[in-house]
C-alpha cells in the first residue's frame, strides 16, 4: 500500500478529485497548507495598505490517497494531467510524494489490509 | 432659555447612538488589522472603554470638562451629574442648545469614549489590559477632560480665542493622535515584527470603517445639537470628504504599489472623516473635496513614512487621527465660508483664522504628549503594573494569554 | 387628542428601526456562542422571528396585545390593523402618545420580534426549526400578547395596579426567562456537553453585543413615545447601567477565573441592558449604576450556578434575561424617583412601589412558565412535531443537517 | 415656501445615514455569498461607490438628475451643488418638502450610491476593478440621473404621466437589475462555475441582510421627506412586506429542496424589500402582505430559472431586484388606495395606474439595459480596459491578483 | 515506530483523544480535512438557496500518533472503539492507516526515538 | 528520501522557514495542526466567561519537508535551533518525525526522484 499526497492549487482539487473518480479511486482527503517551492509568492499589502510584503507562501491543497501498490503510477498520471494548468505545466503546479503505508483499517467494519482502502 | 426642541433631541438623541456604535465598529476596525491571536483583546481595549468611560464620565468627568469652572477646566458643579437636568435646555458657560442639558452631557460622553479607544491601536498586540483600565480614567481625567474644556467650555480659553473646532478635530483626534505616539514610544516595539504584519480578517476592518462612517454622521453632524441647516450641512461635508479621502488613498496605493488596496479605501475614508470633523461646520461641500483629497494624501504618507520610524504605532493612529486632525483643524482656518458657519478663513480672506487653529493645535499636541507621556510612565514604573505584557504572552498572543479566550474555535 | 409632533415620529421611527436592529444583533450574539456547526441554526431562530412575528402581529396578536379588551386580554379591534391608523395620534384605553397609532404599534411589533428569539437561546443546538416556527406564533398569542397586554394597555391589571415597567423588564425579559427555563428543561440536556462549550466565534459575540447596546437606546429611550426629557433620561440611564454592569462582570470574571474575559464584558453589558429596562424612565444615573452593579454580579452569579443545574439553559437565557429581569423590576420599585419619572420607590421612601412591583414579578413568572410550559409539551407529543432533532442530526450539527447549510466553507 | 421642520429634518437626517449603511451592509451581503477568494473585491465594488459616486453626485450627479432642465434630464442649475443651500426648504419645479434642500440632496446621493453597487453582484468574481471605476462615473452620469429626472424630479415625464415609485423601484431596482443582465452578459460566464457556488460565509450574508433591512427603512420612510404619516406607513409596510416575503422563500426553499435554507431567509427578506420600494406610500398592511408573498414567490422562481440561463447573473441582482422591482411596481399599480397615499390602484377600481406603471417599467427596462449595454461595450472594447480580469487572476481570486490582499489570514 | 493516521468524524475526536490517554498514550495531534469514502456526502443549497448540490467531500478530523511498534495493535482498537458511533459502525466512522516512522526527535531536549514520543 | 515533520509553535514557523532556507532547503509546506505533547494546555473561559475550562490541544503547526537522505540531519539541526524559545529549549517546542518517502514527482515536469524535490 502507498500513500499518494499531491500538493496541488486550490483551484485543481476538482478536477483533481474527479480524474480520480475517473479511474476508480473514491477514498482520499484534502487538507489546506501553505507551501514553497520553486514558484514565487504574490506581493500583499501590510498593515493600511501602503507598503508590501512579498508572500512566499501561498495556499496550496493537500490531496492524499491511500492506495494498492498497483495503482500507484495510474494515481500519479492522472494527478498530473489534472493538476496542470496547461498543457506544459508551469511553476506552482505542484508536487506528488510517495509514501509506504503498512496497513489501513476501516473502523466501521474492522476491515484490514487492500480491502479497507 | 430655549424650549426644548422634539426635533433637535430626536436628532441629537439619534446621534448619540450613532456615535456610541463607532466604538465597537473601531473595536472591528482595530481587531480586523492584528494578528488572529490578538483580535480579541484588540476588540476589548475599545469595549471597554465603552464601560470604564461612561462610569468616569457620569462621575466626575463631565464635570471636569463641562463645569464652568476656569479657563482651563471645568469644576465640581456637575459632579455625579447633579444639576444635569433632562428638563430644562442646555445652557452653560454661554453656550446653549435646544436639547435637554442632559441630553448634551450624554452626547458628550460617546466622544469621551471613543478618544481613548482610537489611542489602543497604537499600543495593540503587546499593552497590559489591567494596566490600561487605569490609564483610562486617568487619562480622561487629566487630558480629555482639560482639554475638551479649553476648546467647547464657553470660559475655555481657545473657546475665548475663537479656534475652531465643530466636533473635535483637537479635541478627539489630535488629542488621541498624541498620547498614541507617547504610548507607542514607551510601550516599545512589537517582538518580531518588522513592519510586515498582514491583516487576520480584512472584512472585518471593512465592516468597521462602514459602521464608523455611519456614525460619523452623528459625530459630525450631531454637533450642530439641532435638526437644521447646521447639521444639514455638517452631514453633507461628512460623507464628502470620507468619499475623496477614500477615493485618494485607492488610487495612491494603487499608483504606489500596483494594486488598490482595500484596507487602504477603509483607511482614507477613516483619515477624511477625521480631517472633515473640525471643519464640518465651517466649510462647503467643495472645501470638504479639498479637505478629503489633503486627508487621503497627508495620511496616506505619514502611514509610509512612520513605517520607517523607530516607534511602532501600530494601527498608525497618529498618521491618520494626528495628521488627519491637524490638516483638518488648519484646513478649516483656510477653506471656512461665513456662508456655511458663520466664520470666514483664509481663502474666504481672513488669513489670522488659520493662526488661531495653529494655536489650538499646538497647545492640544504639547498638552496632550506631555501629560500623557507622565501618564504612562508613572504606570510603567509602578511595581506589578507597568505597560507591556511578558514576552511569553505577547508570542502566544495576548487572546489566551490576557483573557483566556480565543477568538475563533473549530469546534 | 394631541397633534402628532414631527419631532417625538421622528424619534420613535429612529428607535423602531434600532429595536429591529436588535434582533440580527442578537443572531450574532447567540451565534458566536455556539459551536460552529450550529452557527446558521442559532441565527435563523432570531432571523425568521423577524418574519413570522412581524405577519402574526399585523395579523392578530397587536389586536390581542393593545385592543381596549378586558383586563386579561386585548380584543379584535385591531384585526389586521383595522382602526391602527398612520394619520391620528396614539390613543387607546386612556394611554396617549403624539405619534401616529400606527407607529407606536409598529414600534411594539420589534418587541414583539425580539422577546421570543431572546428564548431561542436556552434551546440552541438541538430545537427542532420546524416546531419552533410553531411555537412562535403560539407563543405571541397566548403567552406575549396576554402579559404585554397587562403590562401596557391602559386596561391591564397590572397597568391598574400601578405597576411599572417601562419598556419591557416584565413583558420582555422576565418573560423570556421564563419561557427559556420550560423550553430548555422539556428539549432536553445537549449531547456531548459538560459545561465544557467554547464560544466559536468571539468577535461575532461582541458585534452582537455592541448592536445590542446601540438598539437599546431605541428599546428604552424609544419607550417614552416622545422626543422629550423621559426619552433623554431613559437613553443616559440605559447607557450607564450598560457600563457598569459590564465593568461588573469582567471584573467579576477576572477576580474568580484569573483573567478578564471578553465574552464576560458583553454578557455583562447585556445583563444591565436588561435590568434598566423596566427603570429606564423612573430613575436617574445614581440608580442606573446601582442597578447596573446589581445586574452585573446577580446575573454573574446566576450563570455561575446555573451551570450546575440539569436544566441545561444553554446561552443562560434565564440566568441574564430572567435573572436580570427581576432584578430590574425591583429595582425600579426600589430607586424610582419622582424627579425622574413622576413616581417614588422604596429610597424616596415608597416601599409599597416594591409590593406592587413583586405582584408584577410573580404574575408574570407564573404565568409565562406555565403556558410556555404547555405550548411546548403540546407540541412535543403531537407526532411529526417533537422539540428535538434526531442525534445524528445534532452530532452533524443542525446547520447541515437542517439547513443544508455550512457557516463558512474553504472554497 | 415652507419653514424647515425639526422633526422632518431630524428623520430625514437618520434616514440619510441608514441608506448610506446599507452600502457596506450590501458588501456582506454580496461578499458572504461568493467564494473567499474574492470577497474582497467583492466588498470593494460596494465600498468604493461611497467614495466615487459622492463625489460625481456633487461634481454634477446631482443637478442632471435634479435639476429643473427638461423632461428627460435635469440642468447644469446644481453644478458642484451650487444652489443646494442648507438654509433654505427643497423646493424645485414644484415638488417641495419642509427639510433643507441639502438634505434633499444628501439623502438621494445615498440612493445614487447603492444603484450601482447592486449592480455589481451580476459580474462578482471577474469584472476588472479598473473598467469598473469608469463605469460607475458613467453610469451614474448616463443611466441613473436620466431616470432620477424622469420619475422624481417634478419636470420628469414619468412624474408628469403620474407613474408612482415612492422610494425607487423603477429608479433603483429595476434599473440596477436590468444593468445587471447585460453586464453578466457581456462579462461573459465565471470559469469553472457551474451552478454550484457556495457561499462562503453566511453569516455575513445574514449580517448583510439584517444591515439592509434596518437601513431600507430609512430608504422607504425618509423617501416621505417627512416624519409624518406617509413615513409611519412607508416603515410599517417595509417591514411587513420583508417579513412576508421572507418566510414565503423559506417555506418555498423547503418544499422545493427539502430544507428551509437561510440564505434563502436572507434573499426573501431583500426581494421583498425591493418590492414594497415603490409602494411603500401607496398601499397598506395588507397590501404589503400580498407583494411581500408576490415577491417572495416571483424572485424565488426567477433565481431558480435563471440560473438555468447561460448568463451567470452571479448573485442574481436581475432575479431579485429586476423582477421584485417590476413586480413592485406593477403591484403599486394593483393595491395602492387612497387612505394611504392619495392614489388608487387597481383593487380600488383604478385600472388605468396599472398601464401607467406598466410604462414606467417598460421605459426604464428599455433604457436601461441599452445604455448600460453601451457603456459596457464601449469600455469592453478600449484597449487597456476591458471587462474582465484575465483567467489566471480568476482562478487564483481577485482579492490577491487584484487587490494585493486576502480576507482571511493565519496569523 | 509507528505513525497511525485516523481520519474520523470531527464530533469523535474528543472521545478518541480520550481513548488515547485512558492506554496511556498523550503525544498526539489533530488536522481538520474534507474527504470522502463510502460515505455519501450532504446535499447543501447553493447560492440563493434554490438550487442544492450533492457535496461529496465531508469535514473530517485527522487524528496523528506516532507510537513504538508494539502499541499499534492497542491504538487502533482504542480508535476504532471510540470513533464508531454505534457498536456495529456505521459507514463514515473513519479510516485508519499505519505506515512506518524512521525516528522522533524531541526538539526542547534533542533526545531521539521511541523515548522523543 | 525522507519526509521529516516538524511540529512547532505558531510563532516558530517564520524562524524555522527562514532557517531551512539559510541551508538551502526551499520546498516545504505548513498545516495548522492542535496537539498535545507534555506540554500542558490553557485555561480557557466557557460559554458566558463564568466558568473555565482546561484546553489541552494546543495550536501548533506542522512544517513538512521532503529531502534527501542526505540532508536529514542538518535540516534536524536546523529546526530544533529555530524552533526552541529560548537555548536550552522549552516544554512545548515541538517534535519532529522523519518517514521514508519512496518517491516524489514535479508535476510541472514530470520529473522524478531526488531531482524533483
Ligand atoms: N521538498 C518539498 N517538501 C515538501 N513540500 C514541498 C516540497 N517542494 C514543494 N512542496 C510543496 O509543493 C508545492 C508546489 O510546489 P511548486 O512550486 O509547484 O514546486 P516546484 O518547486 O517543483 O515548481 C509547494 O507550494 C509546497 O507546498
Ligand atoms: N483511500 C483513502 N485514502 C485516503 N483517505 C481516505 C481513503 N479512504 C477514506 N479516506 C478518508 O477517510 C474518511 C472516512 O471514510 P469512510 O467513508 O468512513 O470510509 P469507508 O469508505 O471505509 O466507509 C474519508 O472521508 C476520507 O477522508
Ligand atoms: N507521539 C506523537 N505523535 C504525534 N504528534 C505528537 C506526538 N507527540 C507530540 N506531538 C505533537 O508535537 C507537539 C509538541 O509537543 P511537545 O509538547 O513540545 O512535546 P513534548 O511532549 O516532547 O514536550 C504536540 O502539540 C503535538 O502536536
Amino acid at each position: 500500500m502507498k500513500k499518494i499526497e499531491a500538493i496541488v492549487r486550490p483551484e485543481r482539487v476538482q478536477p483533481v478529485v474527479e480524474a480520480l473518480e475517473a479511474i476508480g479511486i473514491l477514498g482520499l482527503n484534502v487538507t489546506q497548507v501553505t507551501g514553497r517551492g520553486r514558484q514565487k509568492g504574490v506581493t500583499v499589502h501590510t498593515g493600511r495598505g501602503v507598503e508590501t510584503t512579498q508572500v512566499n507562501m501561498l495556499p496550496k491543497a493537500r490531496v492524499e490517497v491511500v492506495v494498492a501498490d498497483a495503482d500507484v503510477d495510474k494515481v500519479i498520471a492522472a494527478v498530473i494531467r489534472a493538476a496542470r494548468t496547461n498543457s506544459k505545466g508551469a511553476v506552482g503546479d505542484g508536487k506528488i510524494f510517495v509514501s509506504p503505508v503498512n496497513d489501513a483499517v476501516r473502523v466501521s467494519t474492522g476491515e484490514r489490509g487492500d480491502s479497507a482502502i | 432659555m430655549p424650549e426644548i426642541d422634539a426635533g433637535a433631541t430626536a436628532w441629537v438623541l439619534a446621534s448619540s447612538a450613532l456615535v456610541l456604535f463607532m466604538t465597537p465598529g473601531l473595536a472591528f476596525f482595530y481587531g480586523g488589522l492584528v494578528r488572529g491571536k490578538n483580535v480579541l483583546s484588540t476588540i476589548m481595549y475599545s469595549f471597554i472603554a465603552m464601560a470604564v468611560v461612561s462610569v468616569v464620565w457620569i462621575l466626575w468627568g463631565y464635570s471636569l470638562a463641562f463645569g464652568p469652572g476656569s479657563k482651563f477646566i471645568g469644576n465640581l458643579d456637575f459632579l455625579g451629574f447633579t444639576g444635569v437636568d433632562s428638563g430644562g435646555t442646555f445652557e452653560v458657560a454661554g453656550v446653549s442648545a435646544p436639547i435637554p442639558h442632559a441630553l448634551f452631557a450624554t452626547f458628550q460622553l460617546m466622544f469621551a469614549i471613543i478618544t481613548p479607544a482610537l489611542i489602543t491601536g497604537a499600543f495593540a498586540e503587546r499593552f497590559k489590559f489591567s494596566t490600561y483600565l487605569i490609564f483610562l480614567v486617568l487619562w480622561i481625567t487629566f487630558v480629555y477632560a482639560p482639554i475638551a474644556h479649553w476648546v467647547w467650555s464657553g470660559n475655555g480659553w481657545l473657546f475665548g480665542l475663537g479656534a475652531l473646532d465643530f466636533a473635535g478635530g483637537t479635541v478627539v483626534h489630535i488629542n488621541a493622535g498624541m498620547a498614541a505616539i507617547a504610548a507607542a514610544w514607551l510601550v516599545g516595539r512589537r517582538r518580531n515584527v518588522e513592519h510586515v504584519v498582514v491583516p487576520h480578517n480584512v472584512p472585518f476592518v471593512i465592516l468597521g470603517a462602514g459602521i464608523l462612517w455611519f456614525g460619523w454622521f452623528g459625530f459630525n453632524a450631531g454637533s450642530a445639537l439641532n435638526a437644521n441647516a447646521s447639521a444639514v450641512n455638517a452631514f453633507l461635508v461628512t460623507n464628502t470628504a470620507a468619499a475623496m479621502a477614500a477615493l485618494t488613498w485607492t488610487l495612491l496605493s494603487w499608483w504606489q504599489s500596483k494594486k488598490p488596496s482595500a484596507v487602504g479605501a477603509a483607511s482614507g475614508a477613516v483619515a477624511g472623516l477625521v480631517a472633515i470633523t473640525p471643519a464640518a461646520g465651517f466649510v462647503g461641500p467643495m472645501g470638504a473635496l479639498a479637505i478629503g483629497l489633503g486627508a487621503g494624501s497627508l495620511c496616506y504618507f505619514a502611514v509610509r513614512y512612520r513605517s520607517r520610524l523607530k516607534i511602532d504605532d501600530a494601527l498608525d493612529v497618529f498618521a491618520i487621527h494626528g495628521v488627519g486632525g491637524m490638516w483638518g483643524a488648519i484646513a478649516t482656518g483656510i477653506f471656512a465660508a461665513a456662508a456655511f458657519g458663520g466664520f470666514d478663513g483664509l481663502i474666504n480672506g481672513n488669513g489670522k483664522q488659520v493662526v488661531t487653529q495653529l494655536i489650538g493645535v499646538g497647545a492640544t499636541m504639547g498638552y496632550s504628549f506631555i501629560v500623557s507621556f507622565i501618564i504612562l510612565k508613572v504606570l510603567d514604573l509602578i511595581p506589578g503594573l507597568g505597560l507591556r505584557v511578558s514576552d511569553k504572552d505577547e508570542d502566544s498572543g495576548l487572546d489566551t494569554a490576557l483573557h483566556g479566550e480565543q477568538g475563533y474555535t473549530n469546534n
